[in-house]
C-alpha cells in the first residue's frame, strides 16, 4: 500500500543545495510509487519563480528541475498563500502549476501524510 | 515502532548529529526498531573518518560509531550528497581517480532509494534538520 | 492522530505556528529553545531539557513552555503522525 | 599603527561552531595588539546569557570564552539595546560587562573600523 | 568614508538597515537579492547582476534597486572603508 | 588597494566561495593585490581535494586552484577549522594518525593569526559570509 509522503520545501533555491537535494529525494520516492506531494512554503515559493538560470552562478537551476515532477507522476504540487502574497508572486505566473493553499488547508494537508521531508 | 531517521546537519556545524544519536538511544531504551538512519545533504559528513575531534568536544563519529557496532544500527549515507562533499569509500575513490577514501567503515554508502525505502518499511519517519 | 512539529531554530516557529492545528504539539530543540525564553506564544509548547539547560536558559523559560526528556521526545513520536522539521 | 579591528557577532553560541570559532579569532586578534572590540547583536546576544554549559550536549561553554576577552586586552565589549530588549535579556544580568549602543551608535562604531569580521 | 555593507540573506536586511547610516552603501548578493524583490526599503539597494539573473528576478525588481556588476563590487570596496557582511 | 579576503561558506552548499572568485577575478583586473584568502568556519572544506563535482555545476575548486597557479593567490586554510572539518595535509595526517590527507597542494594550512596579519597587511578586509 502506497504511503503518502509529502516534502515541505521551505528554503531558497540557490542559497544552498538543499532545495535541489531535496527535489531529487522526491523524484526518487515518485519512481518507487509512492503517492508524494510538495509543499512550498515560505522562502521554499521562490523556487517557482520563472526565468531562473542556475548556469549563471555555476549551478543546477532548480526551477527546470521542478519541470521533471509531472513525468514521476508528481502532480500534487501546493503553495502557500501567505507565502507567495509576501513575495508578490501570483499563481498564474509559476514554473509549474500549483494548488494555492491557506495555513489552515496545509495544516489538514500535513496531518494526511505518513511522512513529511523537508529541505 | 520501526523507525526512520534522517540526518540533515553536518557533525561539526550542527546539532543534528547528536541530537539524533540521543534520540535513537532513547528509542531503543523504549524498545524500537531504527530501520536505518539515512544521511543526506550536509548529514553526510557524519561519516568522515579523517575528522578530528577538538579534546574539549564529544566526538560525534564514536557515537555513530558505537550505535553500529552495539546495536547494528545501518549507517547509510547518500551517494550523492556524499561525492559532492569529499565522502569516498574505496570503490568511488577509484571511480573518480581521486588519492584517498575518506568514509568511515562503519558507514555505507547508498542510493537515495534508500531513503524513500526505509520510509516506506517504517512506522515513522523523523528528520533531524540542518 | 495529530502532527508532532519539530522546531530547531527560533525563526522557524512562526511558520510552524500557522501550519499547526490546535490538537497537534509543538517540541522545540536544538536552537528552537531560545525561542521558549524570547516570543510569547499562548499556546503550550515543549522544550527539550538538555538544550535548555545548556544554553543557560532553565529560569528563563515562558510558563506555556514544558521541559521535556528524550524520553519523552520518544513517547511524544509515538502518539503523533507523521512528524515535521521546521528549521 | 594597530589597526581597529570588530568582530560582529550574530549568531547563537550553540546552533553552530559559528560564534566559538569568531571569538577564538578575536582573541588571536587580541594577542596581535590590534585595537579589537566585540559588538553583540541579534542571536549573538544569547551569547551573553549567563548560565551556560555546553558539556550538556559536548561541545565548548561559548560563555566561558567571552570570560577569557578581557585577559587578552579585549575589554570594549558592545551590545545591542534593540536585541537585548527584544530577548528580555538585562544588560546587568550578562556574563561580561558590556557597553549598551543604540543602533545609530552601532552606526558610528562600525564606521570608525578599518575591519569587520563576523561570525 | 562611508561604510559598505553586504547582505546575503534576506533575513539580515533589517538589521543591516537598522545599523546603517544615510551616506552608508548596501550592496544585496547571492540570497540576499531576494529582498531585492520583497521588501519595500525606503533607501536606494545595489544588488549583483548574476545572482539576480540566475534567480529570474530581472523583471521583479524595486525602483530602488540598481544592479551591479562584480566591476562595481570592486569600485564600491574602493570607496568605502570598512565592508562589513550580514548574513 | 592590498586586499585581504575571508571565506567563511563551504564551497557546495553556499555560494561564498564561488562569489568571492568572481570578486578576485574582477579585483585583479582593476589592478588590486590580494594579501591572501583565508578559509574560515566552514571555508576550509574549499581546500577538499576528494570533493566529486557534479557535472552539471562548475567547479569552484578548480578556479581557486587556477587563481593560485595563475596569479600566485595564497590559499590559506585555517588549522582548527580544517581538522574538525576533516581537511588534513600530510603533517597532520599523521600527527593524528590518520588513514589519509585531504588537502588540495594549491593549499596551505596556517594558524588564526595569519587572517589577523592579512588584516594588518591589508587596505581592505572583505568577508563572504556563510
Amino acid at each position: 500500500m502506497a504511503k503518502r509522503i509529502l516534502y515541505l520545501l521551505r528554503q531558497t533555491p540557490y542559497g544552498s543545495s538543499h532545495a535541489a537535494e531535496a527535489l531529487e529525494s522526491a523524484l526518487v520516492s515518485g519512481v518507487f510509487d509512492q503517492t508524494v506531494c510538495v509543499l512550498f512554503k515560505d522562502d521554499g515559493v521562490w523556487q517557482l519563480v520563472p526565468d531562473q538560470d542556475g548556469a549563471l552562478i555555476g549551478t543546477r537551476t532548480v526551477g527546470k528541475m521542478l519541470k521533471a515532477l509531472p513525468e514521476y507522476e508528481i502532480t500534487r504540487l501546493f503553495a502557500c498563500e501567505r507565502s507567495l502574497a509576501e513575495r508578490n508572486l501570483s499563481p498564474a505566473d509559476l514554473v509549474v502549476a500549483v494548488k494555492v493553499l491557506a495555513p489552515a488547508e496545509q495544516a489538514e494537508l500535513l496531518a494526511d501524510q505518513d511522512a513529511v521531508l523537508n529541505d | 515502532m520501526k523507525l526512520a531517521i534522517a540526518v540533515h546537519g553536518p557533525p561539526w556545524n550542527s546539532e543534528s548529529s547528536a541530537s539524533a544519536c540521543r534520540f535513537i538511544h532513547a528509542a531503543l531504551d523504549a524498545g524500537h526498531d531504527i530501520v536505518r538512519v539515512f544521511f543526506y545533504h550536509d548529514g553526510a559528513r557524519a561519516g568522515d573518518a579523517l575528522a578530528v575531534t577538538p579534546q574539549d568536544e564529544a566526538s560525534v563519529l564514536d557515537r555513530w560509531v558505537r550505535l553500529h557496532e552495539e546495536h547494528g544500527i545501518e549507517l547509510a549515507v547518500c551517494i550523492a550528497a556524499a561525492l559532492k562533499r569529499g565522502i569516498l569509500n574505496e570503490e568511488e575513490r577509484e571511480r573518480y581517480g581521486k588519492a584517498a577514501a575518506s568514509l568511515h567503515p562503519a558507514f555505507q554508502i547508498v542510493g537515495l532509494g534508500q531513503l524513500t525505502d526505509a520510509m516506506i518499511e517504517a512506522d515513522r519517519t523523523i528528520t533531524f534538520a540542518a | 492522530m495529530s502532527t508532532l512539529h519539530l522546531v530547531n531554530r527560533p525563526s522557524a516557529l512562526a511558520s510552524c505556528l500557522e501550519t499547526a492545528r490546535d490538537e497537534d504539539t509543538i517540541l522545540l530543540l536544538e536552537d528552537g529553545v531560545y525561542a521558549a525564553a524570547a516570543s510569547d506564544v499562548d499556546r503550550p509548547l515543549h522544550a527539550i531539557d538538555v538544550d535548555v539547560m545548556a544554553r543557560g536558559l532553565s529560569r528563563r523559560l515562558r510558563e506555556n513552555v514544558t521541559l521535556a526528556s528524550y524520553e519523552d521526545f520518544v513517547r511524544l513520536v509515538e502518539d503523533h503522525q507523521p512528524v515535521v522539521s521546521w528549521r
